[in-house]
């Protein structure tokens, strides 16, 4: 099918705001007698809190209030799971947990007043490690989690959070049929999520008392509801104003400090800004978790897998709040079977309680932990069987009618022909100079489900109006919308307008997340536009005019006091049939004499459905694959008993405009998603398998595998040495 | 498998001291039990008091370049077992303007040695808060100093003191 | 950041007076990159802040005899592209090239990278492998040191309380002298090096035995370092891979790294032997190509 | 009392010592379009040029800036005319989320000032200190490629 505006390249039509400095994002709102909020942290991992003295800070000129536990309500609070209190209040449990909390008129004075409040600490121990977590009489985080509201039921040690089990066949009686078992474990690194823009809120009380919330959060109808329980009101006393964000990535849909924000602003009557500094941020942000993943795969001689168990330990640090799934857990897990189909198969998460940084989730939680194990095993499995590791891949790839790791049958699979585009624009079968090494890895991501409301209205000029209630994370999702509804309505792209409701306006809505936007937000937008086209035509043929313009439609209704105007509320349940399959080959040079690694090519391609802004798209995939390398080469949050020191963007190191190596992108198209005329999801497709491709190329380069991430130059220099020791 | 044995920036420290003092055992314990005077041994201390029997407050000042620390605090023996020459303290001292503050445990072995008496000195420490948050490698480095300065001015005092 | 007292001189004797006033409570700002954070940070508290940006003088960057002299207001960026300083010392102006963001070296000066005594700094490494001498004033007075002896330990100089630096005398270089700065960066282009080297070697006139060289090593101690037992392999002796190779692993036991971000001391000592190598190998080949040229 | 010429204009205020410029821009003049990241000087969100030269602002103090001219995000567009870099971002993708954007966008004015055809490696250095986490850098490459070429034309 031909689209007039679907799938053409439009630039960011609407970012004339972000690029002149108008936009005003969350930390940007400024109101009348505001005044701001800091937090003071804890610096143990684990400690009772004997007193805590704030007289001396609350006597500082400049200082409106200084809040402790004492002084806000005794209640729990989280995204899913319900462990959390607004302040520490008998005991810290991490290292940057916030203890009390002051306002001031300018934020120096608010930091100077933290510097006077005095905490006395006696000192418990703590865990740092899952592993040591789960064995009997370690220190408990938690001493009852199974009690907290949200707490699954399966709990095998008290400081297991959450376990996630998928599982296929009968395990057990696969690995009797295979003739080899291979079993490898490997390490994946805490990592921030590198959004530039910290959490930052704003909370002012109106004249009629509600609650007028600007935050940097994507779920601003979760975040409504989640706050109506934090601050005991009713749901109709809080108002979500949408904002622009400045990136989340997954780190960007939690209370953060609004409730704290909100009880500074109750005591102080003034409304409280709160921006966290970006050594919080590194601090007590709610990153990537941290992973020990185990693969044990069976396979016949002929290179079929026939049986897996994946177990991962999760480091979830000493709160699951952050985690929004159900499961309260990660739900790439599931990617333990990798794009393979797996008669017996048992794949495990368990997500551990320790004394560290409370982990959230990051741009597709749990997978490139998995994947990057998955898709390393994957090549050292091939080495093993002297078999060729692309060989080893096509013998098991997915096909059609095969089901993934949670049940689901797929259909249209097209993980072959996304495997031999990739092999074919990297130039796999080239030979290679000395020193230089390829690899391959692969994944696949699902088109995320949700529920959105979308209100379209014509107006009076001939123009349309989309409200919605997502906001834009920066992925263009506004401008994917607007071209839905042009499409549809056979206008101009610059005949939609697209208005941002507050939480005032819809019932509901999932916001944004899981690669769901284009799918959700596309097919309500889609549906809403076709009701009103409806409408027009029904009006058009009551003129008796059909090809009256939409002006004098829209002006005809006006006339009689009518607008015209239609809302479609889209609800995805479950998972479509079909998924995106990913596969990306890396070209890197090692240096033997330093151990680093330099990218000098990377070649990445998608399956994806029907592209509505091909810019937009693009732009995702680069986003997330120099993410991907980050993760892959330099990103970490690196701790010593559970303190973080890396706590600058001086030291925890995001690649800059001269880290990203020459980049060719491939388009597998297929057009058999969900979305609106049939769109896939791409956000999370680019990030997962880098760095297992990265790996792999390091070990065809040099002959030593890494199995912990980051892959640093030291890893390599000293792994290196250890083979030539050895030899 | 690749990595390095110490990798990682570690916000604990623990280091070692062992030297030999030419004096006898009894008379190098009951120096080291006076803390007032082995205060008085670590550079940069400014006070130190007794508040009971085992417990004193003082106050160290250190600077590094700029940054300059006032830390306040206690010491408190913990264990003192003269015959055995074992004696266990512990070190907690904030300084109010930066936020942040100091946590040492220390532990002293003394053991007979041809030339008088071996002492030994454990010590772990670490260092929280705002210092801890940035000035990592810094304080770790001048803390390593200023036990070795401390260790010589044992040294030196007992050196002065013996007949 | 807490409220200090700040002060912004004209001139030099006003600053010094003020300095001599304030004694150790006063911090001397420049471009303000390292003190502001430090401040931000809350580890650096200065009752007094005093801002030398106006005063006059300072910045010039000029020829002397044999040297150039580079006032301490002059910023890395001024430096990196004064056509004087790339064309008689290229490898100084690679240096400041080397700095952080082009933001940082509009803003960092030649003065403050020095009295910061940061062993993670570029310039220092490059100055003292050229013998650069600073210049230092107080009320009163003046005097000059070489770089080599200015730095005591982490963020210390050998400046006292009341005295400024006001320019540092780099000298050029002899004939049939090559120089080169490597900076190791294995995380990313914006980083601090995990090991720098600059390196000088001159040759002698038959331009096959080295006459001098200067080795200096940033990142891989509490203070830059001049490693001296290294080039005194190489002093006089007739130049080749296995010797260079050499002054490397005699410069690894010179160091005393910190663990840190950018690498554990273990690798940051493995490094300074690879990284000497390679720097003395590119001095080598501009030596050769300097003899060749005037020759 | 500092003096300080914003995008032409001409203020005088009265700031404590400690008011970084940034904040001082932010929230004595309310020219929130500079943002705040990383607060270290690091990843170029309050990237703005002091007499004509691109620095962080914060890390400087305002009392530093007095008597002197700054650019910032909102001096780029004249009247409601967009500069082409400004123009060139958006048309080319070069920005997603756009916090890193005003920083991207005065960086890479001055680039084109000081270099109006750079080539790759040339936009690569300049741009080194402006950190973007939502492109990959890929499309601010373009942005400023583009801008030179209309530049040219």
């Amino acid at each position: 099918m031909a689209h007039r505006i679907v799938g053409q390249r439009f630039g960011r039509l609407d970012g004339a705001d972000k690029v002149t400095g108008a936009a005003r994002y969350s930390a940007d709102v400024t109101l009348p007698g505001m005044v701001w909020g800091k937090a003071l942290r804890s610096p143990l991992p684990h400690a009772r809190i004997v007193r805590v003295d704030a007289s001396r800070a609350r006597a500082l000129p400049g200082v409106l209030a200084v809040l402790t536990a004492a002084d806000v309500p005794d209640l729990l609070v989280g995204r899913r799971m319900f462990d959390m209190p607004l302040l520490a209040r008998d005991r810290v449990r991490f290292v940057g947990e916030k203890v009390a909390v002051v306002a001031a008129l300018d934020p120096d004075v608010a930091e100077e007043a933290l510097a006077f409040i005095e905490v006395e600490y006696d000192e418990l121990p703590a865990v740092f490690d899952p592993a040591d977590a789960i064995q009997p009489g370690a220190p408990l985080v938690h001493e009852n989690p199974g009690a907290y509201h949200g707490a699954p039921a399966e709990r095998p040690h008290a400081n297991v959070q959450s376990v996630l089990r998928f599982k296929l066949g009968d395990v057990d009686a696969g690995f009797r049929e295979a003739d080899r078992v291979f079993e490898h474990t490997f390490r994946t690194q805490l990592a921030h999520h590198g959004y530039i823009e910290p959490h930052a809120g704003v909370i002012a009380l109106d004249e009629d008392e509600r609650v007028q919330v600007w935050a940097s959060n994507k779920m601003p109808y979760r975040l409504k509801e989640l706050l109506s329980h934090a601050l005991e009101l009713p749901p109709a006393r809080i108002r979500v104003n949408l904002t622009p964000i400045g990136g989340d990535f997954g780190g960007k849909g939690s209370l953060m400090d609004l409730p704290l924000a909100y009880h500074l602003a109750r005591v102080t009557r003034r409304p409280v800004k709160m921006v966290m500094r970006y050594t919080e941020e590194l601090m007590a942000g709610n990153p990537r978790h941290p992973s020990v993943v185990t693969m044990r795969t069976g396979v016949t001689k002929d290179g079929r897998i026939v049986a897996r168990r994946a177990t991962a330990l999760y480091n979830s640090g000493a709160y699951a709040a952050f985690k929004p799934a159900p499961s309260v857990n990660l739900g790439g897990t599931s990617m333990g079977a990798g794009v393979y189909r797996i008669p017996h198969l048992l794949l495990e998460g368990f997500c551990v309680y320790t004394n560290t940084i409370p982990c959230g989730h990051a741009r597709s939680p749990g997978e490139p932990q998995m994947l990057f194990a998955e898709e390393s095993h994957m090549d050292m499995i091939a080495k093993e069987l002297g078999l060729d590791p692309v060989e080893l891949r096509r013998r098991n790839l997915l096909r059609d009618g095969d089901a993934l790791a949670n049940g689901h049958h797929l259909e249209h699979v097209r993980a072959t022909e996304t495997l031999d585009a990739a092999l074919a624009a990297s130039d796999w079968a080239k030979p290679k100079p000395r020193g230089v090494g390829r690899g391959v890895a692969m994944g696949h991501r699902h088109i995320g489900v949700g529920f959105t409301n979308a209100q379209v209205r014509l107006e009076t000029k001939g123009t349309v109006t989309l409200t919605i209630g997502l906001p834009d994370t920066g992925t263009g999702a506004h401008l994917v919308l607007r071209q839905v509804v042009a499409e549809v309505l056979g206008l101009s792209i610059d005949e939609v307008q697209i208005e941002l409701a507050t939480t005032d306006l819809f019932e509901t809505d999932s916001g944004v997340g899981g690669s769901r936007v284009t799918h959700t937000g596309g097919r309500a937008a889609f549906h809403a536009a076709e009701k009103l086209k409806e409408q027009i035509h029904a009006e058009a043929t009551k003129l008796g005019t059909p090809d009256a313009s939409f002006a004098t439609i829209a002006q005809a209704a006006a006339r009689e006091g009518r607008t015209l105007e239609a809302v479609h509320f889209y609800d995805a349940k479950s998972h479509a049939a079909v998924t995106s399959f990913t596969a990306q080959v890396a070209e890197v040079a090692v240096d033997p004499a330093t151990g680093q690694v330099t990218v000098l090519r990377f070649t990445t391609a998608h399956d994806v459905g029907t592209i509505i802004n091909p810019l937009g798209h693009q732009g995702q995939i680069e986003g997330g694959l120099i993410q991907g390398l980050g993760f892959a080469l330099m990103e970490e949050l690196q701790t010593a008993e559970g303190r973080i020191s890396t706590l600058s963007l001086g030291d925890f190191k995001l690649p800059t405009i001269r880290d990203i190596p020459p980049l060719t992108t491939v388009i597998v198209e297929d057009a058999v998603g969900p979305g609106p005329f049939r769109a896939k999801a791409i956000g999370e497709g680019s990030i997962s398998p880098v760095a297992p491709a990265i790996a792999n190329a390091v070990a065809d380069a040099c002959g030593v595998r890494i199995v912990d991430l980051p892959i640093t130059a030291e890893k390599v220099y000293f792994a290196l040495q250890d083979r030539k020791g050895r030899s | 498998m690749g990595g390095s044995p110490s990798r990682r920036a570690s916000f604990r420290v623990t280091f070692t001291q062992e030297c030999v003092i030419p004096v006898e055992h009894e008379r190098l314990w009951n120096f080291l039990m006076d803390v007032p005077a082995v205060g008085r041994c670590v550079p940069g201390v400014q006070t130190i008091e007794a508040v009971n029997g085992s417990v004193y407050e003082g106050e160290l000042k250190v600077h590094v370049g700029p940054i300059r620390l006032a830390l306040e605090g206690t010491i408190t023996v913990e264990e003192a077992d003269a015959p055995a020459g074992r004696a266990r303290m512990r070190a907690e001292a904030n300084d109010r303007r930066l936020g942040g503050g100091i946590r040492a445990r220390m532990s002293l072995t003394l053991s007979p040695a041809d030339a008088g008496t071996r002492v030994q000195i454990d010590t772990d420490l670490a260092v929280l808060g705002k210092i801890g948050e940035f000035g990592q490698p810094v304080i770790k480095k001048k803390a390593d100093a200023i036990l070795d300065e401390f260790v010589r001015n044992v040294r030196s005092h007992l050196a002065a003191v013996t007949p | 950041m807490i409220a200090f007292d700040y002060r912004a001189p004209r001139s030099l004797d006003e600053t010094l007076a003020i300095l001599q006033e304030y004694g150790d409570e006063a911090r001397v700002i420049a471009g303000g990159t390292a003190l502001v954070t430090m401040m931000r940070q809350r580890l650096a508290q200065p009752a007094c802040v005093v801002s030398v940006r106006g005063v006059a003088g300072l910045g010039r960057i000029e020829a002397t005899n044999g040297s150039i002299r580079i006032g301490a207001l002059v910023t890395h960026r001024e430096a990196e592209c004064s056509p004087l300083i790339q064309e008689r010392l290229p490898v100084l102006a690679e240096t400041f090239r080397r700095v952080g963001t082009i933001r940082i070296r509009h803003m960092a000066t030649v003065g403050g990278a020095l009295a910061h005594a940061d062993p993670n700094q570029d310039p220092p490494v490059t100055l003292m492998a050229l013998d650069a001498g600073v210049e230092v004033q107080r009320a009163g007075g003046g005097r000059e040191l070489p770089v080599a002896e200015f730095f005591r330990d982490y963020y210390e100089s050998a400046l006292e309380p009341g005295e400024l630096v006001t320019a540092v005398t780099v000298p050029l270089l002899p004939a049939a002298t090559g120089a080169s700065y490597v900076k190791f960066l294995p995380r990313t282009a914006d980083d601090y090096a995990t090991v720098a080297v600059a390196a000088t070697v001159t040759l002698e006139p038959d331009g096959e035995h080295c006459r001098e060289a200067r080795i200096a090593l940033g990142s891989v101690a509490t203070t830059p370092l001049r490693e001296r037992a290294a080039e005194a392999l190489l002093s006089g002796a007739r130049l080749g891979e296995r010797l260079l190779k050499a002054a490397g692993s005699a410069a690894k036991t010179a160091v005393d790294p910190l663990d840190d971000h950018r690498g554990s001391a273990a690798y940051k000592r493995e490094m300074t032997a690879v990284m000497v190598e390679r720097a003395l190998t590119q001095a080598w080949a501009e030596a050769r190509r300097a003899a060749r040229a005037s020759g | 009392m500092i003096r300080l010429t914003v995008n032409g204009q001409a203020h005088e205020l009265d700031v404590p010592s400690y008011r970084t410029l940034l904040d001082c821009l932010r929230y004595d003049l309310g020219l929130t379009g500079s943002k705040e990241g990383c607060g270290v000087g690091v990843c170029g969100a309050c990237t703005v040029l002091l007499d004509g030269k691109m620095i962080s602002s914060c890390i400087a103090l305002a009392v530093f800036a007095d008597g002197r001219e700054v650019t910032t995000v909102e001096g780029l567009a004249e009247d409601e005319r967009l500069h082409p870099v400004q123009q060139a971002f958006m048309d080319a993708g070069g920005f997603q989320c756009g916090i890193c954007t005003p920083g991207q966008v005065v960086a890479a004015k001055a680039l084109l000032d000081a270099i109006p055809h750079p080539s790759e490696a040339e936009i690569k250095e300049w741009m080194l200190g402006n950190l973007c986490r939502c492109t990959g850098y890929y499309k601010i490459v373009e942005s400023i490629q583009a801008a030179a070429g209309q530049a040219r034309a």
